[in-house]
């Protein structure tokens, strides 16, 4: 709770966020040293920036989800059920490619309303009716798919006005708006969870929750704030992809729950609750997106890369747990590790 | 807990109540051709759940089954069509099983050997078994699959033919489901291994403390699911009579866990029966089959899945619930 | 019996945690049918001597020898082999498996069946709970069970083993006075048996009455050992604190105090009947009872974690919400679980942490956590209930028992409630602590609070309580006046 | 690594870095492209590769060509999973100077020239004809779709639909659209369920060209190869083994090696600063003589096989 202490190197070390951080910089290297003319260029750093965001976002969303101990599968069918509403207000309420800066907010409003509901409806079957989160959210995320396809019988939704394209591919003061919107999002979750009452109960919950309920926390209004939290941060992952993709449309974004859990638990967050921290779920997208743009440079097949991605994440547990070892405190291994 | 209140029972309540909706709107839905449809669409799904039941019991959890499932399948055939294109298909069906069991020794090397959380290993191996068979072995789907394995998927346990002079049939390969079950039933409830399998899954630490071998149990668990997978595998490339390394099985990974949660298995470990698994794999075979028929509109179907998963999972949720508060 | 070679022989043990030492050369012996007992305070190193002889840790220094022999490596398997069971301070039960399993899995493992024989397994059980001397379902699920009675099927467990040595860590902490009884009776016929017994626990009384032999333990070292008649309950203690203990009763309540807790008419089928009954400011009410009299699901009542079915509770003139901890806390009740790791403790997480979450609230600015303020009141707490904890950063679950326990309670006494419910507020915790903890709540009295505690221990409740509730069978059968109470006499009453 | 430092300099002519980007990694379909595609790199001396990611997914393709921009091909030539989708990420290419080719995406803004091996409309209308001949031009039929929002295959669906409608009213189509995700098992299953609901149906058109395959199981196993007729787009590859015991009809596709190529062809004459025109030769069968409408090229590259000429096509 207070801050770490004074930081030497073999203390760092012994932080599973200093360990991401030095594999991340291993494979920038590595990368940089493979492909040095086409991977360290300002066109590279910029490209990259523009692309992680999106899915760093839902990252985000997946781990406030997993400090409770659950998860939220249905970020993506979250993230483009609100794209779809955003888009419907611009295209058929508003007037499409004239519509002025007033709807957009208004569509952007809608949207994260939109997430907002979306995930108070997954936290009420979660904190009241008591559902495994792994199958609420599966199962909502299949109707929030299917709520997008019945809007638009599947097709994408086009005719935005141009200033859509902002949020995705502008840039404020040299710097990517996506990136500045994930940095905004890190940082602000990253403080609730260190400096808020709200982030210390999410936290506590995570570790025990017959605990955390005879310690009098209020848990069903902690897990729906968590499950609106991540529902809202899914829905403005929805508009960054909208805006990169112009278009908005039910299957965007298919394969990204998988990437996001993975990120999650690359970043250090205990799947079972307890412990995670944001800084290691930023280093890990930033080590998944070196990764991906440097092989693509090297034209490695992208199954090479869905390889390296899983070998990668069983790495980084191997050092992990080859750390405790030498501390010899089998006893004291965190909760996950029993399972 | 009463029968009453049990997740078995509520979800064959479920399953009744749609079959008296699909019996209502279409009177050709309680018919053998559909139940045969269903017995073979659930065959593939049932063992790879019953593996699932079993991780799940031992305390862990494992979502790389489909992605071993596939590569089994794939190695399988590449080896029998290269080797001994002959081969009968029991033989073909040992090395399949062999294959899966090794990748399931994968698995069980960083978890038992190493200690890792299970949830973590098998996404990391969900991907890395996909990408290394994609990436090293092949991506060339193989659709003249070898003389054995055809025969295999033409080999019919039931045959008979409907008034029009179609035919109904179920394969040979649902009695490797039944077999599977019995099995596994033997195996959890009458052997000390299975007990085992249930004691780490309560506590660890106490399966430690009295000296059970935990390590080796939960080796020899995951071998055992990486069997399973891979048979389910290559059942399910003879049945669909197709080799495809890029095969959408992957994808029901999720619908797998959901059939066994749905069945009543906790994640947290522990507990899970045979009984419950089988009637949520029917479940989600008998929703994700029937739409069609039933005439929902294409643009309703995830929603009418989503809905039905989350009723199957609601019901004994809140039923547990009710009988907590009342309890506790 | 100079013949009986020692079955256990430790010599020259040392086991370090993280910086902390928690056994220091340690020499330690034991005979066939001899029953030894570990004394200590908290965190004075029993359980990890314990946690050695099982296998589960491997000491730093030193050598473990069975049977003459000593042991390069130690695991659960060489010592189920050796013929030691151990009954763990947190039972090490399956939750998830029956009675009957529970108590025959080690007896079917050390056998090396390989099948699962379900009559036998029932058959082991049934006999083995029939030496207890208590009734249970065999076929009921552990986690269904309420605390005491997993104990009972921990103890059974190890009965069960046929072991050589039976290692009991405060078997009697839930257990009630009759219980104990009974289980003192299982020790002395097991000695009859030729099996040795460690026994810990920090009843004094029973230590001095099942043990020939005492080993007293401080700060991870030996520093008294001998012939339990050699010892009493003052120079026990004196060697396991260093100090003198004296206990005196509840200072007297003022006259006028006025009723600040009523409780009217509470019922709950199945649990408890018609409750009624008055706290008043400044008083301490103890509840005694036997097993499954209702004591728990009433204090869970009070507290918001079981609906009741009919009645009311009344604070300070006010009714109080029933069935909903957060408000049942807001109106001023404060609650300690019997069962502290796994409702009281979020084990992961730091101490400061595991005292701070009662307080959040209290210290918010705004949408900030004065997490400066939140840390120094926890430490703060921490420091006034002594508990001893190398760093306040350190995961909960690196202390020892008793420390636990206090955490829990400065959890509690942070919130400043108005009605402190202790269920069981000193399970586990050593005589010096225990004293500590009733001066506490004497002093929480005096500051006008309501303290209700419900306890096993007789000696405590006569220690704290100005007034004590018999209940039987979920009804309030009697209430007695501290001052009146004995210990036979509430026994007697309690037995009847 | 050679050839692309060579390319660096690229004085006109080439050599280009020509990146082809498919919808998916590592299918029959894409692979049999990326053959043309290594032809054209043999045959021209230029560096053209194929990419696809691993999983189908819209998003996926466009960070892959976003890599491609930031590392500087000169050229991209794309089938689009979602080609509204990839509007951005190709207008930023066109922005960096890199010349855009698309395939299968008519509607594609963003480009230099798309190219088509036929009109869509008259290829679905090719199939109808087939699959109308076979059921004797009566009865009771569905389609299948690889997904609802597939472009090119509900134009395969109209246009076989408006093809039926002028020509053989007896026909009648049951159903919606159905929906087999690209997945052989799911058009399989699909297909089982379409037999359940209508015991009488006699003909079924697939999309997908895993659809053909499906549909062809499920109608092996019924015992139904005589009574009904099964058309659709596929590969001899995939649904062979089901064209041999007659469960399929007839399937039409065009091939993909051959668009590849022409992708790179039309890519390399864009660079060079040659100019498309109406009538043109672009080298390969069935693209001898395209048609233009605006930016879009029509070849005619549809093949039809049956049990007969099954054995000319081994791929
Ligand atoms: N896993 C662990 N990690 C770090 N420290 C530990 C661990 N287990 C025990 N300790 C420390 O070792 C010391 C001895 O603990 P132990 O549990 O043996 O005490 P105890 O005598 O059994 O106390 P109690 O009566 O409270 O149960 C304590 O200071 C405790 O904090
Ligand atoms: N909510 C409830 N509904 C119905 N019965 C209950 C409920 N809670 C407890 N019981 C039953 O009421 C009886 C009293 O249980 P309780 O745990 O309160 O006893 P206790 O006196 O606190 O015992 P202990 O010594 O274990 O603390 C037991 O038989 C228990 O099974
Ligand atoms: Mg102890
Ligand atoms: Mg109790």
């Amino acid at each position: 709770m207070t801050a770490a202490p004074a930081p030497r190197w073999g203390r760092l070390l012994a932080q599973p966020e200093a360990r991401l951080a030095l594999i991340m910089v291993i494979v920038f290297a590595l990368m940089a040293a493979l492909a040095p003319d086409r991977f360290l260029t300002g066109q590279n750093a910029t490209s990259m920036a523009f692309q992680f965001p999106e899915f760093a976002i839902l990252a985000l969303a997946i781990t406030i989800t997993m400090l409770t101990g659950g998860i939220d599968l249905s970020i993506v069918g979250i993230a483009n059920c609100c794209a779809i509403i955003s888009s419907l207000i611009l295209t058929r309420l508003a007037p499409g490619v004239d519509a002025g800066i007033g709807w957009l907010l208004l569509s952007y409003l809608a949207a994260l309303a939109g997430g907002a509901a979306a995930g108070l409806f997954n936290g009420v079957l979660i904190a009241y009716l008591g559902l495994p989160p792994i199958l609420a959210t599966l199962g909502s995320g299949l109707i929030f798919t299917g709520l997008a396809v019945a809007f638009t019988g599947g097709t994408a939704v086009m005719g935005f006005p141009a200033s859509v394209a902002w949020l995705g591919n502008g840039s404020l003061m040299g710097l990517p708006v996506p990136l500045i919107v994930f940095g905004v999002l890190a940082a602000g979750l990253s403080f609730v969870l260190s400096r808020t009452g709200f982030g210390l109960k999410v936290q506590m919950f995570g570790a025990n929750p017959l605990a955390a309920r005879y310690a009098a926390v209020d848990i069903e209004r902690l897990l729906l704030k968590v499950y609106v939290a991540s529902g809202m941060l899914a829905a403005v992952a929805g508009l960054v992809i909208m805006s990169r993709a112009n278009s908005a449309k039910a299957d965007y974004g298919q394969s990204y729950t998988l990437l996001a859990v993975l990120i999650a638990v690359l970043g250090g967050v205990n799947p079972y609750g307890g412990y995670g921290r944001v800084i290691g779920v930023v280093l890990a997208v930033l080590t998944m997106q070196f990764l991906s743009s440097g092989l693509n440079m090297l034209q490695v097949s992208n199954f090479a890369r869905e390889f390296i991605w899983g070998a990668l994440l069983i790495l980084v547990m191997v050092i992990n747990t080859r750390n405790w070892r030498r501390r010899r405190a089998p006893a004291a291994a965190p909760k996950g590790e029993t399972r | 807990m009463s029968w009453l209140s049990r997740n078995e029972t509520l979800v064959a309540g479920v399953i009744l109540a749609f079959c008296v909706v699909g019996a209502a709107l279409d009177p050709n839905f309680l018919s053998i051709p559909t139940l045969m449809d269903l017995l073979r669409a659930g065959i593939v799904l049932g063992i790879l759940a019953v593996g699932v039941l079993v991780v799940l019991i031992s305390g862990g959890i494992d979502v790389s089954t489909t992605s071993l499932a596939i590569v089994a399948l794939y190695v399988t055939t590449l080896l029998v069509q290269g080797l001994a294109p002959e081969m009968g298909w029991p033989a073909a069906f040992l090395v399949a099983v062999a294959v899966g069991a090794a990748l399931g020794a994968v698995n069980g090397v960083f978890i038992a050997g190493l200690g890792l959380p299970t949830l973590i290993v098998t996404l990391g191996t969900l991907s890395l078994f996909r990408g290394f068979l994609l990436t090293f072995v092949g991506d060339d789907l193989i659709s003249n699959l070898p003389r054995g394995l055809r025969d295999f998927s033409r080999a019919m346990m039931i045959r008979g033919e409907n008034a029009d002079g179609s035919f109904y049939s179920l394969p040979w390969a649902f009695a490797f489901l039944v077999g599977v079950v019995a099995l596994t039933w033997a195996l959890l409830y009458r052997t000390m291994l299975g007990r085992q399998v249930f004691a780490i899954g309560g506590s660890m630490e106490s399966a430690r403390r009295i000296g059970i071998p935990v390590r080796r149990v939960q080796f020899l668990v995951f071998v055992y699911v990486g069997a399973l997978g891979g048979l389910a595998g290559i059942i399910h490339a003879a049945l669909a009579r197709v080799a495809n390394p890029q095969d959408l099985l992957l994808n029901q990974q999720l619908s797998v866990l959901a059939a066994v949660v749905l069945g009543g298995a906790r994640l947290e470990g522990g507990t899970g029966t045979l009984t419950g698994t089988l009637l949520g794999v029917a479940l989600i075979v008998l929703v994700s089959n029937s739409l069609i028929v039933l005439g929902i509109p294409n643009t309703f179907q995830s929603i009418a899945i989503g809905l039905l998963i989350l009723l199957g999972t609601g019901l004994p949720a809140w039923q547990a619930r009710r009988t907590q508060r009342r309890a506790a | 019996m100079a013949d009986d070679a020692p079955l256990v022989e430790m010599t020259g043990v040392t086991k370090t945690y993280a910086g902390i030492t928690a056994l220091d050369d340690v020499d330690f012996l034991i005979r066939p049918g001899e029953a030894v007992c570990l004394a200590g305070e908290n965190g004075s190193g029993k359980s990890t001597l314990i946690k050695l002889l099982a296998g589960v840790e491997w000491p730093d220094r030193g050598v473990i020898a069975l049977d003459g022999l000593a042991q390069a490596a130690m695991t659960p398997t060489t010592a189920a082999a050796a013929g030691i069971a151990v009954i763990f301070q947190d039972f090490s039960l399956f939750p998830n498996l029956s009675v009957a399993e529970n108590i025959a899995f080690g007896a079917e493992l050390a056998e090396g069946a390989r099948f699962y024989r379900g009559r036998r397994v029932r058959e082991i059980a049934k006999r083995t709970l029939e030496r207890v001397g208590v009734l249970m379902d065999l076929s009921a699920p552990v986690e269904t069970l309420p605390v005491a009675h997993k104990q009972l099927v921990a103890i059974g467990r190890a009965l069960a083993s046929n072991a050589r040595l039976i290692v009991m860590d405060e078997p009697t902490t839930a257990l009630t006075e009759r219980e104990v009884r009974a289980l003192l009776g299982i020790i002395r016929r097991l000695k009859a048996d030729g099996v040795a017994v460690i026994f810990v626990s920090h009843k004094l009384a029973e230590v001095l009455e099942v043990s020939e032999r005492v080993v007293v333990l401080r700060n991870g070292r030996v520093v008294a050992e001998g012939p339990a008649s050699g010892f009493d309950a003052r120079s026990l203690t004196r060697h396991m604190t260093g100090r003198d203990l004296a206990e005196t009763g509840p200072a007297p309540l003022l006259a006028g105090a006025p009723v600040l807790l009523k409780v009217e008419g509470l019922s709950k089928a199945g649990a408890f009947h018609g409750v009624d009954f008055t706290l008043r400011g400044g008083e301490v009410l103890g509840i005694s009872g036997l097993l499954g009299s209702g004591r728990t699901a009433l204090a869970k009542a009070l507290f918001g974690l079981v609906t009741p079915e009919a009645g009311r509770v009344v604070l300070d003139g006010r009714d109080v919400p029933l069935g909903d901890p957060l408000r049942a806390a807001e109106a001023g009740i404060g609650y300690v679980p019997e069962d502290r790791l796994t409702e009281g403790l979020f084990l992961t997480q730091s101490i400061l942490r595991n005292v701070a979450v009662g307080r959040v609230a209290s210290h918010a600015r705004g949408p900030f956590l004065d997490l400066g303020g939140l840390a120094a009141e926890a430490r703060d707490w921490l420091a006034r209930l002594r508990v001893k904890a190398p760093d306040a950063e350190a995961p909960v679950r690196s202390l020892s028992g008793g420390n636990q326990q206090r955490v829990v309670l400065a959890r509690w006494l942070a919130r400043a409630p108005r009605v402190l419910v202790l269920n069981g507020p000193s399970v586990g915790v050593d005589v010096g602590s225990k004293a500590e903890i009733h001066a506490i709540i004497a002093d929480l009295a005096a500051q006008g609070l309501g303290v209700i505690v419900i306890s096993d221990d007789l000696p405590e409740l006569l220690a704290t309580c100005h007034r004590i509730l018999v209940m039987v069978e979920g009804r309030i059968v009697e209430d007695i006046a501290g001052a009146e109470a004995t210990e036979e006499g509430l026994a007697r009453r309690l037995a009847s | 690594q050679e050839a692309t430092e060579a390319s660096a300099e690229g004085g006109a002519g080439g050599p280009y870095d020509i990146a082809t980007v498919v919808k998916i990694a590592g299918i029959q379909w894409f692979n049999r492209m990326e053959e043309g595609v290594q032809q054209f790199a043999a045959d021209t001396g230029n560096n053209a590769f194929q990419v696809g990611p691993a999983q189908a997914d819209p998003q996926q393709q466009a960070a892959l060509i976003e890599d491609m921009i930031a590392q500087g091909v000169d050229a991209i030539a794309v089938v689009p999973m979602s080609p509204e989708a990839l509007e951005p990420v190709l207008g930023r290419a066109q922005e960096a100077g890199i010349v855009v080719v698309s395939h299968e995406a008519a509607s594609q803004q963003n480009v230099s020239y798309d190219i088509e091996a036929f009109k869509n409309e008259d290829f679905g209308a090719t199939l109808m004809e087939n699959l109308a001949q076979c059921m004797g031009g009566e009865g009771k039929y569905a389609v299948f779709v690889g997904s609802l929002t597939s472009q090119t295959h509900n134009q395969w669906v109209d246009g076989a639909i408006a093809h039926q409608e002028a020509n053989y009213p007896n026909m009648e189509l049951v159903g919606d659209r159905n929906e087999t995700f690209d997945d052989q098992q799911q058009a399989y299953a699909a297909a089982q369920e379409v037999l359940r609901a209508h015991p009488d149906i006699r003909g079924m058109q697939g999309s997908a060209s895993t659809d053909v395959a499906g549909i062809g199981l499920a109608v092996e196993e019924r015992g139904l190869e005589e009574q009904t007729c099964v058309v659709g787009t596929s590969l001899p590859s995939i649904a062979g083994q089901y064209i041999e015991t007659g469960a399929v009809d007839m399937i039409g596709f065009w091939d993909p090696s051959l668009a590849g190529y022409v992708m790179n062809t039309v890519a390399q004459m864009v660079l060079n600063g040659e100019e498309i025109t109406a009538g043109m030769d672009l080298g390969q069968p069935g693209y001898e003589s395209v048609t233009l409408d605006g930016k879009v090229i029509y070849g005619q590259a549809w093949v039809e096989v049956t049990a007969e000429n099954l054995a000319d096509y081994p791929f």
